[in-house]
Protein backbone atom coordinates (compact mmCIF):
# COMPACT_ATOMS: atom_id res chain seq x y z
CA UNK A 1 0.00 0.00 0.00
CA UNK A 2 3.22 2.15 0.69
CA UNK A 3 4.38 1.39 -2.42
CA UNK A 4 1.02 2.82 -4.34
CA UNK A 5 1.39 5.87 -2.65
CA UNK A 6 5.14 6.24 -3.30
CA UNK A 7 4.17 5.32 -6.98
CA UNK A 8 1.06 7.86 -7.47
CA UNK A 9 3.81 10.62 -5.92
CA UNK A 10 6.26 9.69 -8.57
CA UNK A 11 3.51 10.09 -10.89
CA UNK A 12 3.14 13.49 -9.72
CA UNK A 13 6.72 14.56 -9.75
CA UNK A 14 7.26 13.46 -13.71
CA UNK A 15 4.00 15.44 -14.56
CA UNK A 16 5.26 18.34 -12.37
CA UNK A 17 8.81 18.18 -14.15
CA UNK A 18 7.29 18.03 -17.80
CA UNK A 19 4.98 20.97 -16.59
CA UNK A 20 8.65 23.45 -15.35
CA UNK A 21 9.82 22.20 -18.44
CA UNK A 22 7.50 23.58 -20.31
CA UNK A 23 6.64 27.13 -18.52
CA UNK A 24 8.41 30.24 -19.44
CA UNK A 25 7.86 32.64 -16.75
CA UNK A 26 10.13 31.93 -14.29
CA UNK A 27 7.69 33.23 -11.53
CA UNK A 28 5.32 30.04 -11.93
CA UNK A 29 8.82 28.03 -12.12
CA UNK A 30 9.98 29.60 -8.66
CA UNK A 31 6.37 27.99 -7.04
CA UNK A 32 5.89 24.90 -8.41
CA UNK A 33 9.67 23.92 -7.94
CA UNK A 34 8.51 24.64 -4.18
CA UNK A 35 5.76 22.21 -4.86
CA UNK A 36 8.46 19.61 -5.95
CA UNK A 37 10.36 19.78 -3.41
CA UNK A 38 7.68 19.59 -0.91
CA UNK A 39 6.55 16.01 -3.01
CA UNK A 40 9.75 14.95 -2.80
CA UNK A 41 10.66 15.52 1.05
CA UNK A 42 6.90 12.82 1.68
CA UNK A 43 8.43 10.50 -0.63
CA UNK A 44 11.64 10.52 1.19
CA UNK A 45 9.68 10.60 4.66
CA UNK A 46 7.49 7.49 3.08
CA UNK A 47 10.98 5.94 2.08
CA UNK A 48 12.10 6.05 5.93
CA UNK A 49 14.57 8.71 5.37
CA UNK A 50 13.45 11.14 7.49
CA UNK A 51 17.08 13.16 7.87
CA UNK A 52 17.13 13.86 4.16
CA UNK A 53 13.25 14.69 4.08
CA UNK A 54 13.78 17.03 7.03
CA UNK A 55 16.57 18.97 5.04
CA UNK A 56 14.10 19.02 1.80
CA UNK A 57 11.21 20.59 3.51
CA UNK A 58 13.63 22.96 5.19
CA UNK A 59 15.98 24.07 2.33
CA UNK A 60 13.72 23.21 -0.62
CA UNK A 61 10.49 24.69 0.22
CA UNK A 62 11.23 27.41 2.66
CA UNK A 63 14.34 28.98 1.68
CA UNK A 64 14.83 28.20 -2.06
CA UNK A 65 11.71 30.01 -2.97
CA UNK A 66 12.40 33.00 -0.99
CA UNK A 67 16.15 32.99 -2.60
CA UNK A 68 14.76 32.30 -6.10
CA UNK A 69 12.39 35.13 -5.72
CA UNK A 70 15.13 37.72 -4.42
CA UNK A 71 17.08 36.01 -7.93
CA UNK A 72 14.55 36.96 -9.99
CA UNK A 73 13.79 40.46 -8.68
CA UNK A 74 17.45 41.46 -9.45
CA UNK A 75 16.82 40.08 -12.93
CA UNK A 76 14.44 39.06 -14.84
CA UNK A 77 10.61 37.68 -14.95
CA UNK A 78 10.72 35.81 -18.15
CA UNK A 79 13.32 33.25 -19.39
CA UNK A 80 14.39 33.99 -23.23
CA UNK A 81 13.10 31.83 -25.77
CA UNK A 82 15.28 28.54 -26.86
CA UNK A 83 17.47 28.64 -29.13
CA UNK A 84 15.72 27.75 -32.60
CA UNK A 85 18.27 25.70 -34.00
CA UNK A 86 18.12 22.02 -34.85
CA UNK A 87 21.64 21.05 -33.60
CA UNK A 88 21.05 22.79 -30.24
CA UNK A 89 18.36 20.47 -29.53
CA UNK A 90 19.26 17.49 -30.52
CA UNK A 91 22.39 18.04 -28.50
CA UNK A 92 20.42 18.81 -25.49
CA UNK A 93 18.11 16.59 -26.21
CA UNK A 94 21.54 13.54 -26.71
CA UNK A 95 23.04 14.79 -23.06
CA UNK A 96 19.89 14.05 -21.16
CA UNK A 97 18.40 10.71 -22.41
CA UNK A 98 22.09 9.71 -22.11
CA UNK A 99 22.55 10.87 -18.82
CA UNK A 100 19.55 9.40 -17.48
CA UNK A 101 20.04 6.05 -19.29
CA UNK A 102 23.37 6.17 -17.03
CA UNK A 103 21.49 6.59 -14.11
CA UNK A 104 18.57 4.39 -14.24
CA UNK A 105 21.54 1.75 -15.18
CA UNK A 106 23.83 2.67 -12.51
CA UNK A 107 20.44 1.89 -10.41
CA UNK A 108 20.20 -1.80 -11.05
CA UNK A 109 23.58 -2.27 -9.43
CA UNK A 110 22.36 -0.71 -6.49
CA UNK A 111 20.75 -3.34 -3.20
CA UNK A 112 16.80 -2.83 -2.99
CA UNK A 113 15.20 -0.96 -0.65
CA UNK A 114 15.11 -2.36 3.08
CA UNK A 115 17.33 -5.63 2.21
CA UNK A 116 18.60 -6.33 5.37
CA UNK A 117 22.30 -7.47 4.36
CA UNK A 118 22.79 -4.73 1.81
CA UNK A 119 26.67 -3.65 2.28
CA UNK A 120 25.97 -0.76 4.10
CA UNK A 121 23.95 -2.56 7.07
CA UNK A 122 26.99 -4.96 7.52
CA UNK A 123 29.99 -2.46 7.46
CA UNK A 124 30.32 -0.17 10.39
CA UNK A 125 26.86 0.77 10.69
CA UNK A 126 25.81 -1.77 13.71
CA UNK A 127 28.63 -0.69 15.67
CA UNK A 128 27.31 3.28 15.76
CA UNK A 129 23.67 1.64 16.19
CA UNK A 130 24.09 -0.39 19.15
CA UNK A 131 27.10 2.07 20.71
CA UNK A 132 25.81 5.24 19.81
CA UNK A 133 24.24 6.14 22.17
CA UNK A 134 25.83 4.58 25.12
CA UNK A 135 29.46 6.21 23.68
CA UNK A 136 28.07 9.74 22.57
CA UNK A 137 24.91 10.09 25.25
CA UNK A 138 23.04 11.24 21.85
CA UNK A 139 19.48 9.64 21.65
CA UNK A 140 19.44 10.88 17.77
CA UNK A 141 21.58 8.59 15.62
CA UNK A 142 22.18 11.07 12.78
CA UNK A 143 22.73 13.93 15.03
CA UNK A 144 25.40 11.14 17.01
CA UNK A 145 27.22 10.79 13.82
CA UNK A 146 27.48 14.77 12.64
CA UNK A 147 28.43 16.04 15.73
CA UNK A 148 30.08 13.54 17.55
CA UNK A 149 31.91 10.30 15.68
CA UNK A 150 32.66 12.79 12.71
CA UNK A 151 32.57 16.30 14.69
CA UNK A 152 35.96 17.68 13.32
CA UNK A 153 34.41 17.42 9.78
CA UNK A 154 31.28 19.40 10.31
CA UNK A 155 33.14 21.81 12.35
CA UNK A 156 34.84 22.13 8.99
CA UNK A 157 32.00 22.27 7.28
CA UNK A 158 30.22 24.51 9.02
CA UNK A 159 33.21 26.90 9.33
CA UNK A 160 33.47 27.04 5.05
CA UNK A 161 29.68 27.80 4.82
CA UNK A 162 30.06 30.81 7.56
CA UNK A 163 33.29 31.97 6.00
CA UNK A 164 30.86 31.80 2.60
CA UNK A 165 28.11 33.89 4.06
CA UNK A 166 30.26 36.74 5.67
CA UNK A 167 32.06 36.79 2.32
CA UNK A 168 28.86 36.97 0.40
CA UNK A 169 27.22 39.55 2.58
CA UNK A 170 30.57 41.38 2.47
CA UNK A 171 30.48 41.51 -1.45
CA UNK A 172 26.80 42.55 -1.93
CA UNK A 173 25.78 44.79 0.97
CA UNK A 174 25.77 47.96 0.18
CA UNK A 175 27.94 50.17 2.94
CA UNK A 176 26.67 53.17 4.16
CA UNK A 177 24.81 53.86 1.06
CA UNK A 178 21.32 55.07 1.98
CA UNK A 179 21.11 52.88 5.01
CA UNK A 180 18.11 53.76 6.98
CA UNK B 1 12.72 43.76 36.13
CA UNK B 2 11.30 40.39 35.17
CA UNK B 3 7.62 40.61 34.88
CA UNK B 4 5.24 38.32 35.07
CA UNK B 5 4.90 37.92 31.72
CA UNK B 6 8.30 37.48 30.48
CA UNK B 7 8.32 34.71 33.44
CA UNK B 8 5.76 33.22 31.50
CA UNK B 9 6.83 33.36 28.34
CA UNK B 10 10.06 31.38 29.72
CA UNK B 11 7.55 29.00 30.93
CA UNK B 12 6.12 28.24 27.43
CA UNK B 13 9.04 27.83 25.66
CA UNK B 14 10.39 25.80 28.21
CA UNK B 15 7.71 23.85 28.07
CA UNK B 16 7.29 23.48 24.62
CA UNK B 17 10.80 22.18 24.66
CA UNK B 18 10.65 19.66 27.44
CA UNK B 19 7.00 18.09 24.91
CA UNK B 20 8.57 18.31 22.06
CA UNK B 21 12.27 16.39 22.91
CA UNK B 22 10.29 14.10 25.41
CA UNK B 23 14.05 12.89 26.78
CA UNK B 24 14.33 13.62 30.77
CA UNK B 25 18.05 13.88 30.82
CA UNK B 26 19.40 16.37 32.85
CA UNK B 27 22.32 17.41 30.20
CA UNK B 28 19.51 17.95 27.27
CA UNK B 29 16.88 19.73 29.81
CA UNK B 30 20.02 22.35 30.95
CA UNK B 31 20.25 22.95 27.61
CA UNK B 32 16.72 23.62 27.04
CA UNK B 33 16.81 25.83 30.00
CA UNK B 34 19.40 27.52 28.57
CA UNK B 35 18.34 28.44 25.18
CA UNK B 36 14.45 29.65 26.29
CA UNK B 37 16.73 31.67 28.52
CA UNK B 38 18.22 32.94 25.45
CA UNK B 39 15.25 33.52 23.48
CA UNK B 40 13.47 35.20 26.48
CA UNK B 41 16.76 37.37 26.72
CA UNK B 42 16.76 38.33 22.95
CA UNK B 43 12.83 38.80 23.11
CA UNK B 44 13.66 41.03 25.99
CA UNK B 45 16.52 42.92 23.71
CA UNK B 46 13.91 43.28 21.08
CA UNK B 47 11.21 44.59 23.57
CA UNK B 48 8.63 42.37 22.02
CA UNK B 49 7.71 40.76 25.41
CA UNK B 50 4.16 42.71 25.67
CA UNK B 51 0.58 42.81 25.53
CA UNK B 52 0.84 41.90 21.04
CA UNK B 53 3.90 39.80 21.48
CA UNK B 54 3.07 37.18 24.13
CA UNK B 55 -1.08 38.06 25.11
CA UNK B 56 -1.24 35.80 27.95
CA UNK B 57 -4.29 37.69 30.30
CA UNK B 58 -6.55 36.70 27.11
CA UNK B 59 -6.03 32.71 27.92
CA UNK B 60 -8.98 32.15 29.61
CA UNK B 61 -11.23 34.43 28.10
CA UNK B 62 -10.19 32.57 24.52
CA UNK B 63 -11.19 29.26 26.43
CA UNK B 64 -15.12 30.84 25.97
CA UNK B 65 -14.72 32.18 22.73
CA UNK B 66 -13.05 29.30 20.92
CA UNK B 67 -15.91 27.01 21.11
CA UNK B 68 -18.02 29.39 19.86
CA UNK B 69 -15.54 29.55 16.92
CA UNK B 70 -15.11 26.11 16.51
CA UNK B 71 -19.33 25.58 16.23
CA UNK B 72 -19.42 28.47 13.31
CA UNK B 73 -16.45 26.76 11.57
CA UNK B 74 -18.53 23.64 11.57
CA UNK B 75 -21.49 25.13 10.52
CA UNK B 76 -19.62 27.31 7.61
CA UNK B 77 -17.49 24.23 6.45
CA UNK B 78 -20.79 22.32 5.58
CA UNK B 79 -22.38 25.43 4.14
CA UNK B 80 -18.93 25.55 1.57
CA UNK B 81 -19.12 22.23 1.07
CA UNK B 82 -22.26 21.93 0.04
CA UNK B 83 -21.91 25.19 -2.50
CA UNK B 84 -18.87 23.35 -4.34
CA UNK B 85 -20.30 19.98 -4.70
CA UNK B 86 -23.23 21.08 -6.35
CA UNK B 87 -23.82 20.52 -9.20
CA UNK B 88 -25.00 23.72 -10.69
CA UNK B 89 -22.83 26.00 -8.54
CA UNK B 90 -24.68 29.15 -8.45
CA UNK B 91 -22.60 31.70 -6.45
CA UNK B 92 -23.49 35.11 -5.35
CA UNK B 93 -19.67 36.02 -4.19
CA UNK B 94 -19.15 39.35 -3.34
CA UNK B 95 -17.49 41.84 -1.03
CA UNK B 96 -18.87 44.14 1.74
CA UNK B 97 -17.58 46.20 4.81
CA UNK B 98 -18.28 45.18 7.96
CA UNK B 99 -17.67 46.85 11.50
CA UNK B 100 -15.01 46.26 13.95
CA UNK B 101 -15.60 47.59 17.66
CA UNK B 102 -12.37 46.33 18.76
CA UNK B 103 -10.30 48.34 20.67
CA UNK B 104 -6.81 46.76 20.29
CA UNK B 105 -4.39 45.63 17.71
CA UNK B 106 -4.84 41.97 19.38
CA UNK B 107 -8.81 41.97 19.40
CA UNK B 108 -9.22 43.09 15.74
CA UNK B 109 -6.60 40.24 14.52
CA UNK B 110 -8.07 38.11 16.43
CA UNK B 111 -11.94 39.23 14.63
CA UNK B 112 -10.48 39.33 11.29
CA UNK B 113 -9.09 35.93 11.30
CA UNK B 114 -12.00 34.53 12.96
CA UNK B 115 -13.86 35.96 9.71
CA UNK B 116 -11.18 33.91 7.42
CA UNK B 117 -10.72 30.90 9.66
CA UNK B 118 -14.43 30.56 9.07
CA UNK B 119 -14.55 29.08 5.68
CA UNK B 120 -17.02 31.23 3.21
CA UNK B 121 -16.08 34.33 3.96
CA UNK B 122 -12.35 36.21 3.95
CA UNK B 123 -10.77 39.55 5.63
CA UNK B 124 -9.64 41.65 2.41
CA UNK B 125 -8.31 44.38 4.24
CA UNK B 126 -8.17 45.82 7.76
CA UNK B 127 -8.67 48.87 9.39
CA UNK B 128 -8.75 49.97 12.55
CA UNK B 129 -12.99 50.17 12.52
CA UNK B 130 -14.33 48.45 9.78
CA UNK B 131 -13.01 45.26 7.86
CA UNK B 132 -13.47 44.58 4.05
CA UNK B 133 -14.76 40.92 3.80
CA UNK B 134 -15.26 39.13 0.58
CA UNK B 135 -17.94 35.94 1.07
CA UNK B 136 -19.06 33.39 -1.23
CA UNK B 137 -22.50 34.30 -0.05
CA UNK B 138 -23.62 37.78 0.07
CA UNK B 139 -25.67 36.08 3.23
CA UNK B 140 -22.34 35.55 5.00
CA UNK B 141 -21.23 39.49 4.88
CA UNK B 142 -25.22 40.27 6.38
CA UNK B 143 -24.67 37.62 9.48
CA UNK B 144 -21.40 39.80 10.07
CA UNK B 145 -22.99 42.91 9.86
CA UNK B 146 -25.49 41.45 12.62
CA UNK B 147 -22.20 41.52 14.72
CA UNK B 148 -22.51 38.68 17.11
CA UNK B 149 -18.59 37.51 16.19
CA UNK B 150 -17.88 41.10 16.68
CA UNK B 151 -19.71 41.17 19.75
CA UNK B 152 -18.06 38.17 21.20
CA UNK B 153 -14.11 39.11 20.52
CA UNK B 154 -15.08 42.49 21.86
CA UNK B 155 -15.95 41.07 25.04
CA UNK B 156 -12.69 38.44 25.28
CA UNK B 157 -10.25 41.02 24.49
CA UNK B 158 -11.62 43.32 27.26
CA UNK B 159 -10.27 46.74 28.58
CA UNK B 160 -8.20 48.38 25.93
CA UNK C 1 -8.04 3.17 7.62
CA UNK C 2 -4.51 5.54 7.77
CA UNK C 3 -3.69 4.06 4.09
CA UNK C 4 -7.31 5.26 2.59
CA UNK C 5 -6.90 8.85 4.36
CA UNK C 6 -3.34 9.11 3.23
CA UNK C 7 -4.03 7.76 -0.38
CA UNK C 8 -7.53 10.23 -0.41
CA UNK C 9 -5.16 13.46 1.13
CA UNK C 10 -2.23 12.61 -2.03
CA UNK C 11 -5.22 12.65 -4.90
CA UNK C 12 -6.27 15.69 -3.10
CA UNK C 13 -2.73 16.86 -3.60
CA UNK C 14 -3.15 15.89 -7.00
CA UNK C 15 -5.83 17.96 -8.10
CA UNK C 16 -4.40 21.44 -5.99
CA UNK C 17 -1.29 20.78 -8.43
CA UNK C 18 -3.64 21.35 -11.38
CA UNK C 19 -4.63 25.00 -10.02
CA UNK C 20 -1.00 25.68 -9.41
CA UNK C 21 -0.11 24.57 -12.81
CA UNK C 22 -3.12 26.20 -14.73
CA UNK C 23 -2.85 29.38 -12.62
CA UNK C 24 -4.03 31.73 -14.10
CA UNK C 25 -2.49 34.55 -11.92
CA UNK C 26 0.78 33.96 -9.68
CA UNK C 27 -2.35 34.23 -6.73
CA UNK C 28 -4.03 31.24 -7.73
CA UNK C 29 -0.81 29.50 -7.36
CA UNK C 30 0.53 30.73 -4.46
CA UNK C 31 -3.06 29.70 -3.56
CA UNK C 32 -3.05 26.26 -4.49
CA UNK C 33 0.96 25.74 -3.41
CA UNK C 34 -0.32 26.48 0.06
CA UNK C 35 -3.21 24.00 0.07
CA UNK C 36 -0.64 21.60 -0.96
CA UNK C 37 1.78 22.88 1.69
CA UNK C 38 -0.61 22.12 4.59
CA UNK C 39 -2.11 18.55 3.08
CA UNK C 40 1.52 17.88 2.86
CA UNK C 41 1.85 18.62 6.58
CA UNK C 42 -0.84 16.43 7.36
CA UNK C 43 0.40 13.67 4.69
CA UNK C 44 3.57 13.34 6.64
CA UNK C 45 1.73 13.15 10.00
CA UNK C 46 -0.19 10.50 8.52
CA UNK C 47 2.70 8.72 7.13
CA UNK C 48 4.32 8.31 10.37
CA UNK C 49 1.46 6.65 12.01
CA UNK C 50 1.33 4.37 8.24
CA UNK C 51 4.75 3.20 9.01
CA UNK C 52 4.30 3.26 13.01
CA UNK C 53 7.10 5.94 13.17
CA UNK C 54 5.50 9.01 14.95
CA UNK C 55 9.12 11.31 14.94
CA UNK C 56 7.85 12.23 11.33
CA UNK C 57 5.91 14.53 13.71
CA UNK C 58 9.16 16.78 14.02
CA UNK C 59 9.04 16.68 9.98
CA UNK C 60 5.57 18.09 9.87
CA UNK C 61 5.39 20.34 12.34
CA UNK C 62 9.16 22.14 10.97
CA UNK C 63 6.97 21.77 7.41
CA UNK C 64 3.96 23.73 9.38
CA UNK C 65 5.92 26.60 10.28
CA UNK C 66 8.08 26.75 6.94
CA UNK C 67 5.03 26.84 4.57
CA UNK C 68 3.74 29.76 5.92
CA UNK C 69 7.66 31.67 5.63
CA UNK C 70 7.57 30.59 1.63
CA UNK C 71 3.63 32.23 1.13
CA UNK C 72 4.15 35.28 2.94
CA UNK C 73 8.14 35.65 1.23
CA UNK C 74 6.33 35.02 -2.01
CA UNK C 75 3.28 37.40 -1.36
CA UNK C 76 5.79 40.25 -0.14
CA UNK C 77 7.51 39.73 -3.32
CA UNK C 78 4.15 40.13 -5.57
CA UNK C 79 3.14 43.03 -3.52
CA UNK C 80 6.39 44.75 -3.47
CA UNK C 81 8.22 43.84 -6.69
CA UNK C 82 11.62 42.73 -4.55
CA UNK C 83 12.03 41.42 -0.70
CA UNK C 84 12.90 44.33 0.90
CA UNK C 85 16.43 45.63 -0.07
CA UNK C 86 16.49 48.77 -2.28
CA UNK C 87 17.19 47.84 -5.52
CA UNK D 1 -14.03 0.92 24.67
CA UNK D 2 -10.86 0.54 22.19
CA UNK D 3 -13.56 -0.58 19.32
CA UNK D 4 -14.99 2.68 19.54
CA UNK D 5 -12.32 4.81 19.99
CA UNK D 6 -11.37 2.93 16.37
CA UNK D 7 -14.73 3.77 15.05
CA UNK D 8 -14.76 7.40 16.36
CA UNK D 9 -11.29 8.24 15.10
CA UNK D 10 -11.59 6.21 11.46
CA UNK D 11 -14.24 8.26 10.45
CA UNK D 12 -12.60 11.77 11.65
CA UNK D 13 -9.89 10.17 9.37
CA UNK D 14 -12.41 9.80 6.61
CA UNK D 15 -14.08 12.81 6.52
CA UNK D 16 -11.15 14.87 7.24
CA UNK D 17 -9.60 13.08 4.00
CA UNK D 18 -12.73 13.71 1.94
CA UNK D 19 -12.84 17.42 3.02
CA UNK D 20 -9.40 17.35 1.98
CA UNK D 21 -10.29 16.13 -1.49
CA UNK D 22 -13.83 18.24 -1.57
CA UNK D 23 -11.41 21.71 -0.77
CA UNK D 24 -9.21 20.80 -3.79
CA UNK D 25 -12.09 20.54 -5.95
CA UNK D 26 -13.37 23.78 -4.72
CA UNK D 27 -9.89 25.33 -5.83
CA UNK D 28 -9.91 23.78 -8.91
CA UNK D 29 -13.82 24.20 -9.71
CA UNK D 30 -14.53 27.41 -8.45
CA UNK D 31 -14.39 30.86 -10.83
CA UNK D 32 -11.97 33.07 -9.59
CA UNK D 33 -8.99 33.82 -6.87
CA UNK D 34 -11.31 34.78 -4.02
CA UNK D 35 -14.48 32.37 -4.26
CA UNK D 36 -11.21 29.52 -4.51
CA UNK D 37 -9.88 31.21 -0.98
CA UNK D 38 -13.13 29.36 0.59
CA UNK D 39 -12.67 26.47 -1.21
CA UNK D 40 -8.75 26.14 0.34
CA UNK D 41 -9.96 27.22 4.17
CA UNK D 42 -12.10 23.95 4.02
CA UNK D 43 -8.36 22.29 4.22
CA UNK D 44 -7.02 24.80 6.33
CA UNK D 45 -10.06 24.11 9.08
CA UNK D 46 -12.76 20.86 8.45
CA UNK D 47 -10.01 18.47 6.57
CA UNK D 48 -6.87 19.37 8.60
CA UNK D 49 -8.25 19.41 12.22
CA UNK D 50 -10.17 16.06 11.50
CA UNK D 51 -7.28 14.30 10.62
CA UNK D 52 -5.78 15.79 13.25
CA UNK D 53 -8.73 14.65 15.71
CA UNK D 54 -7.97 11.38 14.02
CA UNK D 55 -4.71 10.80 14.75
CA UNK D 56 -4.88 11.83 18.63
CA UNK D 57 -7.48 9.49 19.32
CA UNK D 58 -4.88 7.00 17.77
CA UNK D 59 -1.97 8.13 19.54
CA UNK D 60 -0.21 5.75 21.48
CA UNK D 61 1.94 8.49 23.78
CA UNK D 62 1.07 11.25 25.00
CA UNK D 63 4.03 13.12 23.78
CA UNK D 64 2.63 12.03 20.24
CA UNK D 65 -0.52 13.53 21.39
CA UNK D 66 0.96 17.30 22.32
CA UNK D 67 2.66 17.44 18.96
CA UNK D 68 -0.09 16.60 17.27
CA UNK D 69 -1.74 19.13 19.27
CA UNK D 70 1.06 21.68 18.45
CA UNK D 71 0.59 21.28 14.63
CA UNK D 72 -3.19 22.07 15.27
CA UNK D 73 -2.26 25.17 16.98
CA UNK D 74 0.26 26.06 14.24
CA UNK D 75 -2.48 25.43 11.62
CA UNK D 76 -4.48 27.29 13.57
CA UNK D 77 -2.87 30.75 13.82
CA UNK D 78 -0.79 30.54 10.30
CA UNK D 79 -3.65 29.31 7.73
CA UNK D 80 -5.85 32.26 8.43
CA UNK D 81 -2.68 34.84 8.10
CA UNK D 82 -1.65 33.27 5.30
CA UNK D 83 -5.35 33.35 3.52
CA UNK D 84 -5.75 37.00 4.53
CA UNK D 85 -2.32 37.41 2.60
CA UNK D 86 -3.18 35.85 -0.26
CA UNK D 87 -6.53 37.66 -0.41
CA UNK D 88 -4.62 41.59 0.39
CA UNK D 89 -1.97 40.46 -2.03
CA UNK D 90 -4.08 40.19 -4.79
CA UNK D 91 -6.63 43.19 -4.26
CA UNK D 92 -3.85 45.03 -3.99
CA UNK D 93 -2.66 43.65 -7.06
CA UNK D 94 -5.67 44.75 -8.96
CA UNK D 95 -8.08 41.33 -9.18
CA UNK D 96 -11.57 42.28 -8.45
CA UNK D 97 -13.12 40.72 -5.35
CA UNK D 98 -16.72 41.71 -6.86
CA UNK D 99 -16.50 40.31 -10.54
CA UNK D 100 -15.27 37.51 -10.91
CA UNK D 101 -15.25 37.60 -15.03
CA UNK D 102 -13.21 40.28 -14.84
CA UNK D 103 -9.86 38.30 -13.21
CA UNK D 104 -10.01 35.65 -16.41
CA UNK D 105 -7.44 36.08 -18.96
CA UNK D 106 -5.24 38.30 -16.64
CA UNK D 107 -2.31 35.61 -17.34
CA UNK D 108 -1.20 37.18 -19.95
CA UNK D 109 -0.69 40.96 -18.12
CA UNK D 110 1.00 39.02 -14.81
CA UNK D 111 3.41 37.66 -17.19
CA UNK D 112 4.50 40.26 -19.52
CA UNK D 113 4.58 42.53 -16.81
CA UNK D 114 8.54 42.02 -17.01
Amino acid sequence: MERLHVIVLVILLIALAVTLVRLRSLLAIAILTGVYSLIMAVVYTLLDAVDVAFTEAVVGAGITLTLMLAAISLTTRRETKPGKRKGQRIVGAATAIVAGVALIYATTDMPGLGIQDAPIHRHVAPYYIETGPTETGVPNIVTASLASYRGFDTLGEVTVIFTAGISVMALLWRWGKDDR
Amino acid sequence: MVSARTFSLFLVLFATWLLLSGIWDPFLIASGAVASLLVVYIAHRMSVIDGEGHPIHLSWKLLTYLPWLTWQIVVSNIAVCRTILSPSMKLDAGSGWVPASQTTPVGLVTFANSITLTPGTVALSVYPDTIQVHALDRAGIEELKAGEMNRRVRAMEGKA
Amino acid sequence: MFSLATLLVVIAMAMTLIRAVRGPTPYDRILAVNVHGTMTVLLIALAGFLTDRPDFLDLSLAYALLNFVGTLAALKFFKHGHLGEEQ
Amino acid sequence: MSLALDILSGACLFVGAVLMIVSALGVIRLPDLFTRLHGASIADTGGAFLLLIGMILQADSFLVGIKLGLIGIVLFFTAPTASHAVAHAALIGGLSPDDPGANQGREEAEEDRA
